[in-house]
């Protein structure tokens, strides 16, 4: 294992002192219990999310106007502990209240929910989405549910958009919902993930495998599968995803063409070129995009589709100004 | 070696450390249980809570001032699906335990009852389902079916070891499906762990009355 | 190797089909000769740069408001062919003329030289800079001289804003050369990168080694040592950047902690910490920074740091609205 | 087999044709000549650039005409250092021939010096810099020295392993330094492809007077 650090146990704090010192003028960094939060916090719903580390720049990359209000990260792979969460509210909630965002995953629902509660009993008022967008899952009846992936960016981009122009809780988590129905994703990977603690990587693909239907966590996906054209790549993801969304002709997306962390650009747009492709031959317009490395599995190559289908509504919300370190337009 | 039939805020601590201990021995053994069917962070964990619990532990106090400590350390610092459900057990055995300076063993024994109540609650799942409730169940089942501590430490790590065919239907490895087949549950593996330290800690001839002791 | 991809000789020109579509409201691409350039060009001096592919989003991601008019990808690590220069300029060059931006390669220079030449005999008024702010390369009188690295990010930026402003082709060229006299960069390499027509990896590491003092082609650096810490690996790139600008206290820079494709942001920040420490020690004023993959070598893992002497005229600019896909701000 | 004095363009093309194929069945060794030392382009460029040659040379047409015709190819479509400078060398081998359907040998010798001092002119290298330069500089004194096209390209040939202990000092290479020391420069070694294909067309008894014919 290779890793740019120091002590494997000081990563996640030095990384974010790094974020936080090249975006100070949009975030500041609380040390202690580990939250990132908007600097210009306007009184309006505060959007709250976290998750583990290594999903960079998910979330932090996504403070600031018109995004996130607070992001709580937790070590590599592992959910925040609740001191972040409830401290993170503290610092950014005032009587609008706050959302929580939260990636559903055993440990993340867990720890959110002990936060919620913590918070609610300080007499904050605090709600929490739960987004699984994951359509590798499969049986969610059989699992612990779809997980959330991709399709992340969307509800934190959507919603808080929403909480920028000041609609109300309900509002803002109105928006939420509605992205969570309309969102899918899948991924793969061809390359595995070394954990830093860990030191190995998590899985070992041979030089002829990739992985299909993996989440972000660099957990083993749904099959390992013989090596793949991009063309091939494309439709392996993108099929569940309009089957599952039952796409139709004619019908307006955003679609979020996603590299797992150390995915070249080259190869991305390459896949998205693919993306768009198959999307055009079915009729399905791609209202608007993105592309680059956004909901990452630390140093694993390959690639997660999301799609949107969006409203007139979605779009504009999509549109409005973001000021944040990952993503910046109209401001 | 005899044991005290009252269980001491002392026999609490010791109980504490010994985890961490066999937690620090076991840490590369549960990340890698953790990396195959996992996200390969159980061990850095449960190993960086348990440092917690110790380090913030009290140097004296009832057993349900300690547990209740060592609870909220699990909270605030382990983070994972593992950091909520050790510690709301945890927290639930504190909360079930009298507030006495020494408590029965019995009263300990109920204690462990509320504390996987809480796993159950916190988490949804059921024995079978590939976590850790397959190294307490059988566990406590020993227990109440009046076998020694050490016996009941013993069937938690058969039953962390029967997770082997089991297909996860609860947290993470439940996305692997089948492919969950064949790898132990890390989360049963350092529940055994727990029970194990629980025996070192009480093991000895049975205390007062039947049961165990 | 695995790479996501079709035909391998398909590779560079659908990964730029790719980018036009995602970027189609700034770009827009010439198939044959292949070259990207700006859909809005107004009249003003263009700049046009070019380069092997395998570097995204350098150059084609700068393509834009306030930064270059075309972009011209060569095949992976080799440099495009004067065809596509020519046919650029005639695309994008109106009666201000054109500045070239070469980054200092062999291939490369030969390659813009010729087609300046051709763009001349046409009447197109075409003048080029050479960029090499590579310190790693030494006795540059024994060498094809110091190579173009992360440095061009900051050249085509603040020429980019300079040509945007209106300036003459005399006035962005004078930019260009004080951004090049003021600006030097190294690079280390933690894996090796694999060109997609060779399939193996140029060099291989061992899990103790990193590569010192690397280009962005994948060629191997000046020193394999063994593994650093991340705060060595940033004296390891800085000290000998610092030393060649003989930078002193109170000055103020402009930073670039550049990731070589592959890097993962939770890494590249925790670099970034390290870099600021050591300047901020030193009593350099980071007055601007920039941290992510802008500059790389495919896959590869690893990063560069470039420092530029920064007048408060350089700031201005650097500030100053951009539109590009890989860079935006005011805009 | 004996050979025609003159050169006819149907020579020149065999000579191109020829080059191609070997670049085709080198391109791997090529490539992983540059690797070691380069970016690992230098195969699959110059295949790329041959196959453009081959594709776009007229059927028929003089000497200059056909060497022009694969000048221009090589410069459109390789790129990298060896692009325009293979182009260029063939650019001036063209200029300097007589335009006529066909040329003698000696012509065709001093036209290849023409080449050479344009590779020198682009490239501003000298013998002994560790590239295409030490397989061109033995093969023409080679020439020179009267000796016969296949001598001249075993020349090209030594030429290249000759590369071996050198430091280069142009190209991308350079930036290695001392570590360069031990590999073979790719561009030596696709320029004695380039003789060989020469030799291979031109080669047989001596033609019209001393000197290689
Ligand atoms: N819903 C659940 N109920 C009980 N135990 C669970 C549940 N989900 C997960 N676990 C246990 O948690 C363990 C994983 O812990 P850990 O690796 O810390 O969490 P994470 O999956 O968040 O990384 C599993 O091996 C399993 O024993
Ligand atoms: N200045 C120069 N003069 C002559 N030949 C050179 C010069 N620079 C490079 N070369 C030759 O070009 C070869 C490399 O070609 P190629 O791989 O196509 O170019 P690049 O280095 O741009 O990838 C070298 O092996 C060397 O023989
Ligand atoms: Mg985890
Ligand atoms: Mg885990
Ligand atoms: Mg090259
Ligand atoms: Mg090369």
């Amino acid at each position: 294992m290779k890793k740019i650090m120091n002590q494997v146990q000081d990563m996640v704090r030095e990384s974010c002192e790094g974020f936080a010192q090249a975006h100070a003028d949009i975030v500041a960094l609380n040390a202690e219990p580990l939250f990132i939060y908007r600097r210009d916090m306007p009184v309006q719903v505060a959007l709250i999310s976290g998750g583990g580390s290594g999903h960079e720049p998910l979330h932090a990359g996504f403070v600031g106007r018109g995004m996130l209000a607070a992001a709580c990260p937790g070590e590599v792979f592992t959910s925040p502990v609740p001191d972040q969460m409830l401290a993170a509210t503290r610092q950014v909630t005032g009587a609008a209240g706050a959302l929580y965002i939260v990636k559903n995953y055993t440990g993340d629902v867990m720890n959110f929910e002990l936060a919620a509660e913590l918070a609610a009993a300080e007499g904050l008022t605090v709600q929490s989405v739960v987004i699984g967008d994951d359509v590798a899952v499969q049986d969610s009846t059989w699992t612990a549910g779809r997980r959330g992936v991709g399709g992340t960016v969307f509800l934190e981009k959507l919603a808080g958009a929403a909480a920028e122009q000041g609609a109300s809780l309900e509002g803002v988590r109105g928006v939420a919902e509605r992205v969570m129905a309309g969102v899918r994703s899948m991924g793969l990977a061809l390359t595995g993930a070394t954990v830093p603690a860990a030191g190995q990587p998590n899985f070992t693909l041979q030089d002829n495998e990739l992985e299909l239907g993996i989440g972000i966590h660099g957990e083993p996906g749904r099959a390992r599968v013989p090596m793949l054209s991009a063309a091939d790549m494309a439709a392996g993801l993108l099929d569940p995803v309009v089957a599952d969304l039952d796409l139709k002709r004619g019908e307006e997306v955003l679609v979020l063409t996603n590299g797992m962390g150390g995915t070249p650009l080259l190869e991305l747009y390459l896949a998205h070129r693919e993306v768009r492709r198959l999307l055009d031959a079915q009729g399905v317009k791609v209202a608007r995009q993105l592309v680059g490395n956004y909901v990452t599995s630390l140093e694993m190559q390959g690639l997660s589709v999301s799609v949107l289908r969006a409203s007139a509504d979605d779009l504009k919300l999509w549109d409005a100004p973001v000021h944040t370190a990952a993503l910046r337009w109209g401001a | 070696m005899p044991q005290a039939a009252q269980v001491r805020g002392a026999d609490i601590r010791a109980f504490l450390l010994a985890f961490r201990e066999k937690l620090a021995a076991q840490e590369a053994h549960l990340t890698a249980l953790d990396a195959a069917i996992g996200d390969a962070d159980h061990g850095s964990g449960m190993l960086r809570g348990a440092n917690a619990v110790v380090a913030a532990l009290p140097a004296d106090g009832s057993p349900g001032a300690l547990l209740k400590s060592a609870a909220m350390s699990f909270i605030s610092k382990t983070g994972g699906a593992s950091g909520p459900l050790y510690g709301t057990a945890l927290l639930r055995a504190a909360a079930a335990l009298p507030d006495q300076p020494q408590v029965t063993r019995p009263e300990l024994q109920s204690a462990l009852h509320a504390a996987y109540a809480g796993l159950v609650e916190r988490g949804k799942a059921a024995p079978g389902d590939k976590t850790m409730l397959d190294a307490w169940k059988p566990a406590l089942d020993a227990l109440d079916a009046g076998k020694t501590w050490r016996e009941a430490a013993g069937a938690a790590a058969q039953g962390a070891e029967a997770t082997l065919p089991l297909v996860a239907r609860k947290g993470r490895a439940s996305y692997l499906g089948e492919r969950s087949v064949g790898h132990l549950d890390p989360g049963a593996a350092s529940s055994a762990l727990l029970w194990a330290a629980l025996a070192d800690t009480l093991s000895g001839p049975l205390g007062e009355g039947p049961g165990p002791a």
